[in-house]
């Protein structure tokens, strides 16, 4: 096990270098530039050279990628060209942000996705099973910015029920511990913070769980339909097994297996769709951040890290389902 | 047990290839067919893409105007919060330029096509070649691509097309094209090598192989056309991504910047979204076609992918 | 092996912990809303939705609103604007005076006024502002002093640099002394970039470190954290996990205290999103309204505050394209396009037609300018009596970006671009990312041949607005060699006496409008303000130099 | 009075959108107490079926079954499914063909036996799995207590049948439906399963319904015989009849079909030409018709009755192959 995983630690470094590589090179070569950036409209032609040379444009490139380099491997992703902080302060300021809202929605999805594909599949092709099939598919079909809008017009604008944006009240003054609003809450007590974040999550979550809902539901139920046609099924029944023994013991836990590699996969769909969730409920995480570094701004040094980051995210949680996996499966952990 | 754990994930994907792309020749693709005409989810699916092509190609006899013409009538009542609503000879009203929104639904079928179409069909070329070159030699350039596919695939897939937008210089409509295109090529390289790999030691290619067939032939004759069914499924599922994709890159100001242009992701992410409260036509309409078309898609995939799936043939 | 049941009961378990924990925080809000705010005396929290995240709040080292919106409010100008006008009255300076030769600036100082920190502030703390802008040392530094580098030219050792040297007559007298006159003065003395810092809290907190870490600088303590002015709010702190900007009541402020205890300024970027904040009530204001939202925002009883324009948008035409330099071929494409249309259909409320490059309230606004009323006849016949028939037009626009002066490129590009074509010009349109690209072509390169752009004043003065364009050879409008006109605009700008330079600058109005016709001016498009009912005293400035000590929150 | 009583047995499967085919079609047989019973036929014949409508395991939608299918004095097609549950597995155990997939990949051995005493016998987690270990040294496995930690993919074929087999005769049931247990295995392994399921039967006295298309598996283990073809039962007879005299041409093809080493090596195997698909499409007739040697009018044109034979035999069929004929 320890083999895997420190052969993927460096399959994941090598494909970053390479990565960061790719990116700064190819940024280099771009009109504008954080030079352009960096510089307001105001700016005159002497500021636009001094800032040349303050950031060391006017060196050789490959000084400047030796310079990149030894920043990067020293864990420094220098500054943001917007907020002038370090690059590692932004994205670790961001980062609970949209992992408490993606971690809301996977429960979301997986909550609601595992016991709905189920009932479906029990209840195949019956009404149940229809509408489920039908709500999915335009689950995975409906724009979900759209669908973030339409939710926000109706129950934050009309209908007071949601508040429309944030992640919590403005002026709550709330005591930042993680990062995570809803758990720093009750880490310090201040359980009227804790439920104000939690009801700011509501909309965005459900927004961002969308898809993976409707993904999830329809993969727990072909996956439990493939179970239910299982010879160990049958062995279960011919030995008289009463139903929600063989349900719970046999075919849940089989039917669980392709679910986790879902949802791992679906890692990499969250952080997209946070993209498009977080813009519609200015939402502080990495999506805005995304949104931000590149609308009008160009703040590379952000995006160059977030590309890393999403990279290391995606590789690192397929790890773990894969881990998982061999947790679950013994045909995996042995083979 | 090191490759059991770490290619699972890429097996998976070779794995529902195997399913569907196994050999079977004519008799298999009339059976799908046959199975796929008495599937009611196929043909809901496929009338919606029929009635979409149709609209598509026949726009400019099915509109009622030219959809980049800004009409007096219209642009006389037009302010920059309230757009007419539908008015003689512009049964939808006008759009936030004074332009006939009817009209620009009905174009719009059309690029959103072109831009779906194109989308799909630049990364299933790429991919295909790709995956086919891997899947056929083997060896160190299967090794290199498939890491290559790797790097790709560690991105998800908006933020790929994203960060591909954002590092374009210039923003066209190609720009989008070739972004939400290239999010896709590992998709389709990992497929079709996978289900070339599974027929490499399949029955029919062994006996070619025994008979002597060049092994260009065997490629290009034996494994590409059985591989392809299994390509033709992923490519009418991309479609609907590929329109969801472009619609979410427009609402992020990085999508097609000609407004001129009439496509439904371009009309709901930029205009839907800002006169949503002035007239939330502009934003209902197209989302509701690009909702259908997408439904539409996946309908048709799905039931496809279902109907070459042996196991339901019994 | 009953793991996987199990996983689902918890699952479902936190799912209907959530459920009941989202009623009892809808409980938990109205409480806060009942108890909140009212009742006691205080003026309570007044919490303003601003559009983006300020940079830092070390005035010299800022150039953007969203900056000079906190920071304004903790600092104070010598000179700066009678509310809701451009018009020049005292600041920290009771008054002020400049010498014949134009040169030496003698400010006369408040008296009693305080830094947050407790330290006078007097003329010796005026000459140490001046002398630590005139002294900053280093690259990064000085790259990130946008506007003393506009203004004032250059730092010290350069020959450009127009400041000399101020020296502390009395404790309540600064003299400031130039190298040569400048047309910007005293109009660039009330600029928020050029607000009068603690000197004691500058040292404390090391306010000249700036440093590079990769592409990009980082800021002192006291840029960060400890800004430290004279002006009506004291900084109280920046969220940004939240975005919340708080600002307190300075309750030994010199002027008008705030009638409000706290301010805070939300940063939310979308602007549909700003507007839904508004009305769930939880922002009292919001800046930059959508154009698209106000009349609804209007019915609904929000205040909607127009700034009197302060901008202008025009369309940039490069000489470099040699059939440009026809000024037949300009005037057509002035005549060619129907400005009325675009103000009525995409303006935004109180928008107007421009005729010139500058505000009416601008000195040197001329009355009688050649208008270019639209005419499609008239610009088809100029295009052929130029010879310029089945012209081809590269126009760039830049996208990914939102200006009060153009809250729309796209549409406004496409509306205009469709006037030209039915003059017979074929556009080719060019789009290009703000900061990826469109500055970098068109004010680097010139590779346009048309473009939109525009510019918001940033003092009453014309050489803020027709100087900053025409005063001297640019590429964004090709032509290197306009001497003419350069001469004409350098003159006027050192024209000392006021009555001679506005004479000169309407000169200047009638022949940019007449002879050069350099780019066509679009419009002047205010950008808005809203705020719910109970706000009163906010006034909107014309240079979205808001000051909120005068905002109250009524119940 | 038998311990199983099948009659007129049928399962008709009725899909939306499809023709109802009749996969089982008035099958009756009946089985003793301690006897073995064997059901032949090649496969789509409907044996499996049939095993499946007895134990209540053809799933509940799309399928039709009418009949009686008594066990001792209780019809089990009249119980509720909950109650039929509690038959299963106690009463009657059932071994399926792919020993592999027929057991749960992701639970250890241990518990895949032990549930079905925890189930019937009420027996705890801890009880169960020592009486597991034993069932599985019953059955001629290897170091039970750590195969009870394992999970099936560790097992080879003939463990996991035999691990079946332990599941199966758990509880003592006393009829054990075998369907077509060997035909996943190694020859050398089906012999041993064969004799281990034979020894078993015979110790504890459990009748036995052997469901195979191997007549090799047949004349080793059952005393009577039912060849079904196409949902019916063709010609039944006691295992020395039957091999001695085959009467239906069916059922002679079949015999013939067995590869014998007192033929010359030159001669040709004899093959039942066509499939089973090769049906005649109308309900009247012998189903075998088109594909028999013997075929007459009067197999085609009215329903022929399975017409009883000496010693309790039957046969369904106008035209038997004489007795005379040697196989």
């Amino acid at each position: 096990m320890l083999r895997v995983i420190s052969r993927r630690l460096v399959q994941l470094v090598v494909t970053l270098l390479a990565l960061m590589t790719l990116v700064f090179f190819w940024l280099r070569s771009l009109p504008g530039g954080p030079v352009d950036a960096l510089l307001g409209e105001r700016a005159t032609p002497q500021t636009r050279e001094l800032l040349t040379r303050a950031l060391g444009y006017d060196q050789p490139i490959w000084v400047q990628y030796g310079r990149f380099l030894k920043n990067v491997v020293t864990g420094n992703f220098g500054n943001s060209i917007r907020t002038g902080e370090p690059v590692t302060e932004v994205i670790s300021r961001a980062f609970p942000a949209t992992v408490e809202l993606a971690v809301a929605a996977i429960i979301i999805a997986i909550g609601l996705g595992v016991p709905l594909g189920y009932l479906a599949a029990r209840h195949r092709g019956r009404l149940l099973d229809n509408a489920t099939i039908i709500v999915t598919l335009v689950g995975i079909s409906i724009p979900i910015f759209f669908l973030g809008y339409l939710l926000k017009d109706w129950l934050t604008q009309g209908l007071h029920l949601f508040p429309p944006s944030g992640r919590i009240s403005t002026g709550m003054d709330n005591t930042d511990v993680t990062g995570f609003f809803v758990l720093d809450g009750l880490l310090t007590r201040e359980l009227d913070a804790s439920a104000d974040a939690l009801w700011h999550l509501v909309l965005p979550a459900v927004t961002l769980a969308t898809i993976p809902l409707a993904i999830i539901i329809r993969i727990t139920r072909a996956s439990v339909l493939d179970v239910l046609d299982e010879d160990y099924i049958r062995t279960a029944d011919a030995k008289g097994l009463r139903n929600p023994t063989i349900r719970k013991r046999h075919v849940l836990r089989n039917a669980l297996l392709p679910v986790v590699t879902i949802i791992g996969l679906q890692t990499g769909a969250l952080l997209a769709g946070a993209v498009l969730t977080e813009k519609v409920y200015n939402w502080g995480g990495l999506g805005t951040l995304i949104t931000d570094s590149i609308g009008g701004s160009r703040d590379y040094p952000v995006l160059q890290a977030l590309i890393l980051l999403a990279a290391a995210v995606f590789v690192v949680v397929n790890l773990l389902v894969d881990l998982s996996y061999a947790v679950i499966d013994p045909r995996v952990r042995v083979r | 047990m090191t490759r059991a754990l770490s290619d699972h994930k890429r097996r998976r994907i070779d794995e529902l290839i195997a399913r569907t792309s196994e050999p079977g020749g004519v008799s298999l693709l009339r059976d799908a067919g046959r199975r796929l005409l008495r599937n009611p989810t196929a043909i809901v699916g496929g009338t919606i893409i029929l009635l979409f092509l149709v609209i598509a190609i026949f726009a400019p006899l099915v509109a009622p105007h030219d959809p980049i013409q800004r009409f007096p009538e219209l642009t006389q009542k037009l302010t920059v919060d309230s757009i007419p609503g539908a008015t003689a000879g512009h049964p939808l009203g006008s759009d936030p330029l004074g332009r006939d929104f009817a009209s620009r639904m009905i174009f719009g079928a059309r690029q959103t096509l072109f831009v779906g179409v194109l989308a799909t069909l630049i990364g299933l070329l790429i991919g295909v070649l790709l995956g086919a070159l891997a899947g056929a030699i083997g060896g160190w350039v299967d090794n290199l691509l498939m890491r290559l596919t790797d790097v790709m695939l560690a991105l998800p897939s908006l933020l790929l097309a994203i960060t591909l937008v954002a590092l374009a210089s210039r923003s066209t409509q190609w720009t989008v094209i070739i972004a939400v295109a290239i999010v896709n090529v590992p998709i389709f390289a990992r497929l079709l090598r996978g289900s070339m790999l599974a027929q490499r030691e399949s029955d029919h290619v062994l006996a070619a192989r025994a008979l002597g067939v060049k092994r260009r032939d065997i490629v290009l004759r034996h494994m590409l056309p059985n591989s392809l069914t299994a390509v033709i499924v992923q490519a009418t599922l991309t479609f609907a991504v590929a329109i969801l994709d472009a619609a979410a890159l427009s609402f992020l100001g990085l999508g097609d910047p000609d407004i001129n242009r009439a496509e439904w992701g371009l009309m709901l992410g930029v205009d839907g979204v800002r006169y949503f409260e002035v007239r939330p036509e502009l934003a209902y309409f197209p989302a509701l076609a690009i909702i259908l078309v997408a439904l539409g898609f996946t309908l048709l995939g799905e039931s496809i992918r279902e109907a070459l799936d042996p196991k339901n043939r019994r | 092996m009953r793991a996987s049941g199990k996983g689902l009961r918890s699952a479902l378990a936190a799912g209907t912990i959530a459920v009941l924990t989202i009623g009892a925080a809808g409980c938990a809000e109205s409480d806060r809303d009942n108890g909140g705010g009212e009742g006691s005396a205080s003026g309570g929290t007044f919490i303003f939705a601003g559009a983006g995240d300020p940079k830092n709040f070390d005035p010299i080292f800022n150039d953007d609103g969203e900056s000079f919106r906190p920071i304004r409010q903790m600092y104070d100008t010598l000179i700066t604007h009678k509310p809701g006008t451009a018009e020049l009255t005292g600041g920290l300076a009771e008054s002020w005076e400049n010498d014949a030769s134009g040169k030496v600036w003698t400010f006369k100082l408040r008296q009693g006024v305080k830094f947050h920190d407790g330290s006078p502030l007097d003329a010796a703390a005026v000459c140490a502002n001046f002398d630590r802008w005139f002294n900053m040392k280093g690259e990064a530094a000085q790259s990130q002093m946008i506007y003393y580098q506009d203004v004032f030219g250059g730092f010290a050792g350069s020959k450009d640099a127009v400041y000399d040297n101020c020296k502390a007559q009395d404790a309540s007298t600064a003299v400031v002394t130039m190298t040569r006159y400048k047309g910007a003065f005293p109009g660039a003395f009330t600029l928020t970039a050029f607000s009068i810092a603690s000197p004691t809290a500058m040292k404390q907190y090391d306010s000249d470190t700036v440093t590079q870490n990769g592409d990009s600088f980082s800021y002192s303590a006291f840029a960060n954290e400890h800004p430290t002015g004279t002006g009506a709010f004291t900084f109280g702190g920046w969220n940004k996990a939240t975005g919340e900007i708080t600002l307190n009541k300075n309750a030994d402020y010199w002027g008008d205290k705030a009638k409000v205890d706290k301010m805070i300024i939300k940063i939310i970027k979308d602007e549909n999103t700003r507007k839904q904040e508004l009305r769930a009530g939880t922002v009292q204001a919001i800046d930059y309204p959508a154009p698209a939202d106000r009349k609804a925002l209007a019915d609904e009883g929000y205040k909607v505050l127009d700034r009197p324009a302060f901008n202008i948008l025009y369309l940039g035409i490069n000489q470099k394209n040699p059939k440009l330099k026809d000024l037949r071929v300009r005037q057509a494409i002035a005549y060619a396009l129907n400005r009325a249309q675009l103000v009525q259909t995409k303006g935004p409320g109180g928008a107007a037609v421009a005729d010139e490059f500058l505000p009416n309230t601008v000195l040197g606004y001329a009355q009688d300018v050649q208008k270019y009323e639209y005419n499609v006849d008239k610009a088809k016949q100029l295009l052929s009596e130029a010879g310029a028939t089945g012209l081809t037009l590269n126009f760039y626009y830049p996208t990914e970006v939102t200006r009060p002066y153009m809250p729309n490129p796209q549409e406004i590009f496409t509306v205009l671009a469709n006037d030209l074509q039915a003059a017979g010009i074929k556009v080719n349109g060019v789009p290009r990312p703000w900061n990826g690209g469109f500055k970098d072509d068109v004010q680097q390169f010139g590779k346009q041949d048309l473009h939109i752009l525009g510019w918001t004043g940033d003092y009453n003065d014309p050489g803020n607005f027709v100087g900053t364009f025409f005063g001297r050879g640019k590429v964004e409008f090709g032509d290197q060699a306009m001497t003419e006109m350069f001469d004409a605009i350098g003159k006027a700008d050192a024209t000392v006496d006021q009555a001679a330079k506005k004479t000169a600058f309407e000169q200047v109005n009638r022949d940019l409008a007449a002879k050069w016709l350099p780019a066509v001016p679009i419009w002047h498009a205010p950008p808005a303000l809203a705020t719910t009912k109970n706000v009163e005293g906010l006034v909107p400035s014309p240079l979205t130099a808001e000051e909120f000590n005068t905002v109250s929150v009524t119940k | 009075m038998p311990l199983l009583d099948v009659r007129d047995l049928s399962v008709t499967f009725e899909r939306r959108g499809t023709r109802p085919v009749r996969a089982v079609d008035g099958v009756s047989f009946t089985v003793e107490p301690g006897q073995t019973v064997g059901l032949v036929g090649e496969s789509g014949c409907g044996k499996s079926v049939t095993s499946l409508a007895i134990m209540g395991l053809l799933p509940r939608r799309g399928n039709k079954v009418t009949g009686e299918v008594r066990f001792e004095d209780t019809d089990l097609l009249t119980l509720r499914p909950k109650d039929l549950r509690d038959w299963r597995g106690r009463d009657i155990g059932m071994i399926f063909q792919d020993p592999l997939s027929s057991l749960n990949p992701v639970i250890p051995l241990g518990v895949q036996v032990a549930e079905v005493l925890e189930r019937h016998q009420g027996r705890t987690r801890q009880a169960a799995l020592r009486e597991a270990r034993e069932l599985l040294d019953a059955v001629g496995i290897p170091d039970p207590a750590r195969r009870l930690k394992e999970f099936p993919h560790q097992l080879s074929g003939g463990m996991r049948q035999r691990a079946l087999i332990a599941i199966a005769l758990a509880c003592k049931p006393r009829l054990l439906i075998a369907d077509e247990p060997t035909t996943a295995l190694d020859v050398t392994i089906q012999a041993q399963i064969l004799t281990l399921l034979k020894e078993l039967v015979d110790d504890s006295g459990t009748a036995l319904v052997m469901i195979t298309h191997d007549l090799g598996v047949v004349a080793g283990l059952c005393d009577t015989v039912n060849v079904l073809y196409a949902g019916k039962v063709v010609e039944r007879a006691y295992r020395h009849d039957l091999f001695a005299e085959p009467r239906h041409p069916y059922t002679h093809g079949l015999l013939q079909s067995v590869p014998r080493l007192d033929v010359d090596r030159g001669e040709r195997l004899h093959q039942i030409r066509g499939s089973v698909s090769d049906n005649i499409p109308w309900p009247e007739g012998c189903a075998f018709a088109p594909r028999c040697d013997r075929l007459v009018d009067d197999c085609i044109g009215e329903t022929v009755p399975l017409e009883p034979t000496f010693r309790g035999g039957a046969l369904r069929c106008t035209n038997p192959v004489p007795k005379e004929v040697a196989v």
